[in-house]
């Protein structure tokens, strides 16, 4: 299926549109090498987007490669199934499971618990691991899924506004990590924010919705 | 006006709608009829239920409604009787013998159909005569009991059962069913259906038709269902 | 308890724990179609299912007996393939109590279904779980709730089940005898009120021990259950 | 359609209609103290409600006729207060079918509630709502499918209504006489299988749009809820 | 029960304590006139704050006055109910109610429909009055819960992170419209954010947990 992982080749090729309600949402763009920061106001599509990225929302039109691999197709009646789409994504919401204690949510898509203490640390959760989701603060819950999202191993990250509702201190933590992932396994990543600090610092390239 | 409320024993139901037609053509009212379980009737009755007549399918029910004196005094009659008999599906044999163990090792060939016979009235009678003709050792552990009698014919209908033990107004009702063999008068308790007026009866033609029912008329019209003389 | 009682307490149990089991993983599956599935003909299965709910016990019991009877559709596969009858057994029984079990087992589970948050599957599916898997850690837990009440009526329903039983499997004592149906016996003389009180009380004593053992399973789960 | 079955079909209608309209509020009720409520006895609550279920229906038919005889407990404060028994009148039927179906109902319900997600609530309360308009316009509204399966459940559990009646209130044609209590006298017939076919048809019809337009009910509604 | 409302008197005087889990929370604080932060690492008690002034989560120890009514006091056994207290909520999530359409979700706290449509547009919901909460994506949902709050003609504000998740420009306005119920109505306002120069800008007071 054409390209290799990562090196010269595109991180996202997107060309998409779907609707949603009255109004079709989507886009068109090309990012290179690194992290992307989707940057719009309120209602512009970016969740929709990411969405269309992950699997979750069939788009009525267009095309999704990451890092040259086609995801879906419309044309050519291509849709990779979510779970074979190697997404880390870290929702709007937190998302865990209310079922399943802390560590289990952070394990639940990883192959192995190896990394678990390592990113529970840097993201101030270790102390959290047997509670249940719903004992946990705003931020608390943004955290684990950030956890969840990472050690599911993904081949690319989506991230729709992952630092939201965090302090200072662990808003600085958390970037500092998607930094050292993005440096040091050079996974494409699309990140939301409305922060144009952290656009600036966490994206090589800006797309503006 | 409305008719008397009769309580009447399921297993009379043709023939007590029957009668209750006739009557109406007289000019009356018609009767109301609930047809159900004697015992389901009779507890009714104990728990003071307004109705004005009761027809059991048995004389125990009967019993324990006169201890509790719910019976109006000098109204119990027997309306009619019944006999039992042997059916069989269309390809079974008739009975060659209606005695002990030859009864008794064709019967449980496969599982014999009759009502409960700790509990059921027609049940009860067959167990009667079971043991009296000698074959209810033998006969014993392949029965099922059914709900009703006529729940014992469904099965035999359906193949279910060879044989089943019910009366004779339910075999002569059902096209698809030999008659096999009738049990002999005393092999049993005779079959009674007793008929009396209620204590709480109410209806002033509830005496009158009570009476019709036990009339010739009335006797003639139950008899062409397959009802015997009391 | 003497031995007629207790023979009639385990059938009883063997029965209405045979009924459930059997019958969970079937109601489990139509109450998935019934709450995600769209297909044609999706409210006639519903109806269908809903079936022996309106239809007098009785009636089904007198279906029962004409589909499983020997020259019955039914009745002549089982033979032909498994050499085995189910009438007057135990497992006619059995099938008698699952049958008017399923429409209650099949609401609760569908109810509990529906409140499935789909974005926690979502969430899931992301994180490399294929449906199956996503079905069995995210979706079937949540619903645990509704599994667990299904489970409980349709337990509690099937130590209850009288028409349907003794239409199609009569009362054979020590095969297809259970509680209900020995009730129904002793109601039917007079004077049998002492047995019907001792054998009611004993339905009661163990549909209590059973919605006991269901509450406390389902609390234990629904202090885990319910915010993101 | 003959006057004779025109009467068993608009009493079945009668009937299961107002015993599932009038234990809608009970089970409902019932359903709310056992999902929210914190009380000793609440599990002796909770097994009362599902004794109905567990206990052969003719027992429940035969408590009924001790309880409301004209000497029974409920019995005589009916003829006291109101001067009205519900002995062999429909009215009777009605409180047998209902109490037949009230475990069913309750169940529903009760996972309907469990299901809320109590936040909303809170919300509603710092809005200045009370715990009475809280309760009428957020945990009512989002509790409604299980209201809709309950009234559902309810109505077809009345219309297949037998046991608990024929013995509560026998079967007096025009008064008490439902469908099942009907098919029960065809049954009785041998040779009445056409009848059974065609009351059994009336009964599966009447249900099947009462499913229907339950389902479409909740359809509408169902598109509404579940997302925060 | 003493003290008018804003003028002079302290706008909050809070002293509580709560245990969650295994952590007891709480603050102690007194503030004046006008608004004031919150502000705090993630998981400190902020959003517990909060609820206890809310009247949502009971302390176990000591005493919540607003603008002089006393709200809680355990030594005085007095607790009003969350009703009857007159606060304007906006949680950390949106606790929209998702049976009800957009415009009755706003109006739902509101005595009559006035100042529906001025609050609608400020906040830029204006189109979105006949949707369903589901639909609407999370800046969307948080504004309409910023209305339904404002809607509810509160004595106070407790807005807990009301300004996450939206994009410049509509943050801009909805701290402008913050600043002006603050400035005009004088409401007593305790307000949660992370964001420094947020912080700077709403609060006259800031308190740190
Ligand atoms: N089911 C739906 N019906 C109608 N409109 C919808 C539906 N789902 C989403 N929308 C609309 O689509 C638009 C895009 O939503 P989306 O969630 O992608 O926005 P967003 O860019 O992520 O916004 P935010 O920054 O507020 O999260 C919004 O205007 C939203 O109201
Ligand atoms: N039911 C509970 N059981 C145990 N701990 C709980 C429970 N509820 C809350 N906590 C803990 O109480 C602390 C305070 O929670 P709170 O939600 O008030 O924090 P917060 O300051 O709002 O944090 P954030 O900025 O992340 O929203 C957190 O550490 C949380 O984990
Ligand atoms: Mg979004
Ligand atoms: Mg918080």
């Amino acid at each position: 299926m054409g390209g290799g992982r990562g090196g010269a080749s595109m991180s996202f090729e997107v060309d998409v549109t779907a609707r949603r309600g009255d109004a079709v949402v989507g886009a068109t763009f090309q990012a290179g090498e690194g992290s992307t920061v989707l940057f719009g106001p309120s209602g512009a599509g970016k969740t929709s987007l990411l969405m269309m990225i992950a699997g979750l929302l069939r788009p009525d039109t267009g095309r999704v490669r990451v890092s040259g691999q086609v995801l879906f197709d419309a044309a050519r009646r291509i849709n990779v199934r979510p779970e074979d789409r190697r997404a880390g994504v870290v929702f709007q919401e937190p998302r865990l499971f209310p079922h399943l204690s802390v560590r289990r949510n952070l394990l639940y898509g990883a192959a192995s618990a190896e990394g678990l203490e390592e990113i529970a640390t840097r993201l101030d959760i270790a102390h959290l691991l047997d509670r249940w989701p719903r004992t946990l603060s705003g931020g608390e819950a943004r955290r684990v899924a950030i956890g969840r999202a990472l050690l599911r191993d993904p081949d690319f990250l989506l991230l729709d506004e992952p630092l939201a509702s965090l302090d200072r201190a662990r808003r600085e933590e958390a970037m500092l990590m998607i930094e050292r992932v993005r440096d040091e396994t050079r996974l494409p990543m699309l990140i939301v924010t409305h922060d144009p600090e952290e656009a600036e610092r966490l994206g090589r390239q800006i797309i503006r919705m | 006006q409305r008719g008397p409320l009769v309580l009447a024993a399921a297993s009379m139901q043709e023939a007590l709608s029957a009668a209750a037609d006739a009557w109406e053509r007289k000019g009356h009212a018609r009767p109301v009829l609930s047809f159900a379980a004697s015992s389901a009737l009779a507890r009714q009755v104990a728990a003071g239920a307004p109705a004005d007549l009761f027809i059991s399918a048995d004389q125990e029910w009967m019993d324990d409604l006169a201890r509790r004196d719910l019976l109006a005094p000098g109204t119990r009659a027997n309306l009619v009787g019944n006999r039992l008999v042997v059916v069989a599906g269309p390809e079974e044999r008739s009975l060659a013998k209606l005695r002990g163990t030859a009864l008794g090792q064709q019967l449980a060939a496969g599982p014999l159909a009759m009502a409960d016979p700790d509990a059921v009235p027609s049940g009860r009678y067959g167990k009667a005569a079971l043991e009296r003709l000698g074959a209810w050792p033998i006969v014993a552990p392949r029965i099922v009991r059914a709900e009703s009698v006529r729940a014992a014919l469904a099965l035999v209908e359906r193949g279910a059962a060879p044989y089943g033990i019910v009366y004779l107004t339910d075999a002569r009702l059902s096209p698809k069913l030999r008659i096999a063999g009738i049990f002999p008068h005393g092999s049993h308790p005779p079959i009674v259906y007793p008929i009396a007026r209620l204590k709480s009866a109410r209806n002033d033609k509830a005496e009158m038709f009570r009476k019709f029912l036990i009339s010739a008329q009335g006797q003639q019209i139950m008899g062409r269902y397959g009802f015997t003389a009391p | 308890m003497t031995d007629e009682l207790e023979t009639i307490v385990r059938l009883s149990l063997l029965i209405g724990g045979v009924a459930t089991a059997g019958t969970l993983p079937v109601a489990f599956a139509l109450a998935w179609l019934l709450a995600r599935g769209r297909f044609p003909g999706k409210l006639l299965l519903d109806g269908l299912v809903h079936l022996p709910l309106v239809v007098p016990p009785v009636v089904t019991g007198w279906l029962l007996l004409i589909a499983f009877a020997p020259a019955g559709p039914l009745g002549m596969l089982l033979e032909r393939w498994f050499g085995v009858s189910i009438l007057f057994r135990w497992t006619g029984a059995a099938v008698a109590a699952a049958m008017m079990a399923l429409p209650l087992m099949v609401r609760a589970i569908r109810l509990s279904i529906e409140g499935v948050d789909q974005r926690l599957e979502q969430a899931a599916r992301t994180l490399g779980a294929g449906p199956w898997r996503t079905f069995a850690t995210i979706t079937l837990p949540l619903a645990l709730p509704g599994v667990l009440a299904a489970a409980m009526l349709g337990f509690a329903r099937s130590l209850g089940e009288f028409g349907a039983t003794i239409t199609f499997v009569s009362n054979v004592p020590g095969e297809t005898q259970t509680l209900p149906l020995a009730i129904y016996a002793a109601l039917q003389r007079p004077g049998g009120e002492a047995t019907v009180w001792k054998l009611a009380g004993i339905s009661i004593a163990i549909s209590l021990i059973a919605l006991i053992a269901s509450e406390l399973l389902g609390r234990r789960q629904g202090r885990r259950l319910h915010v993101l």
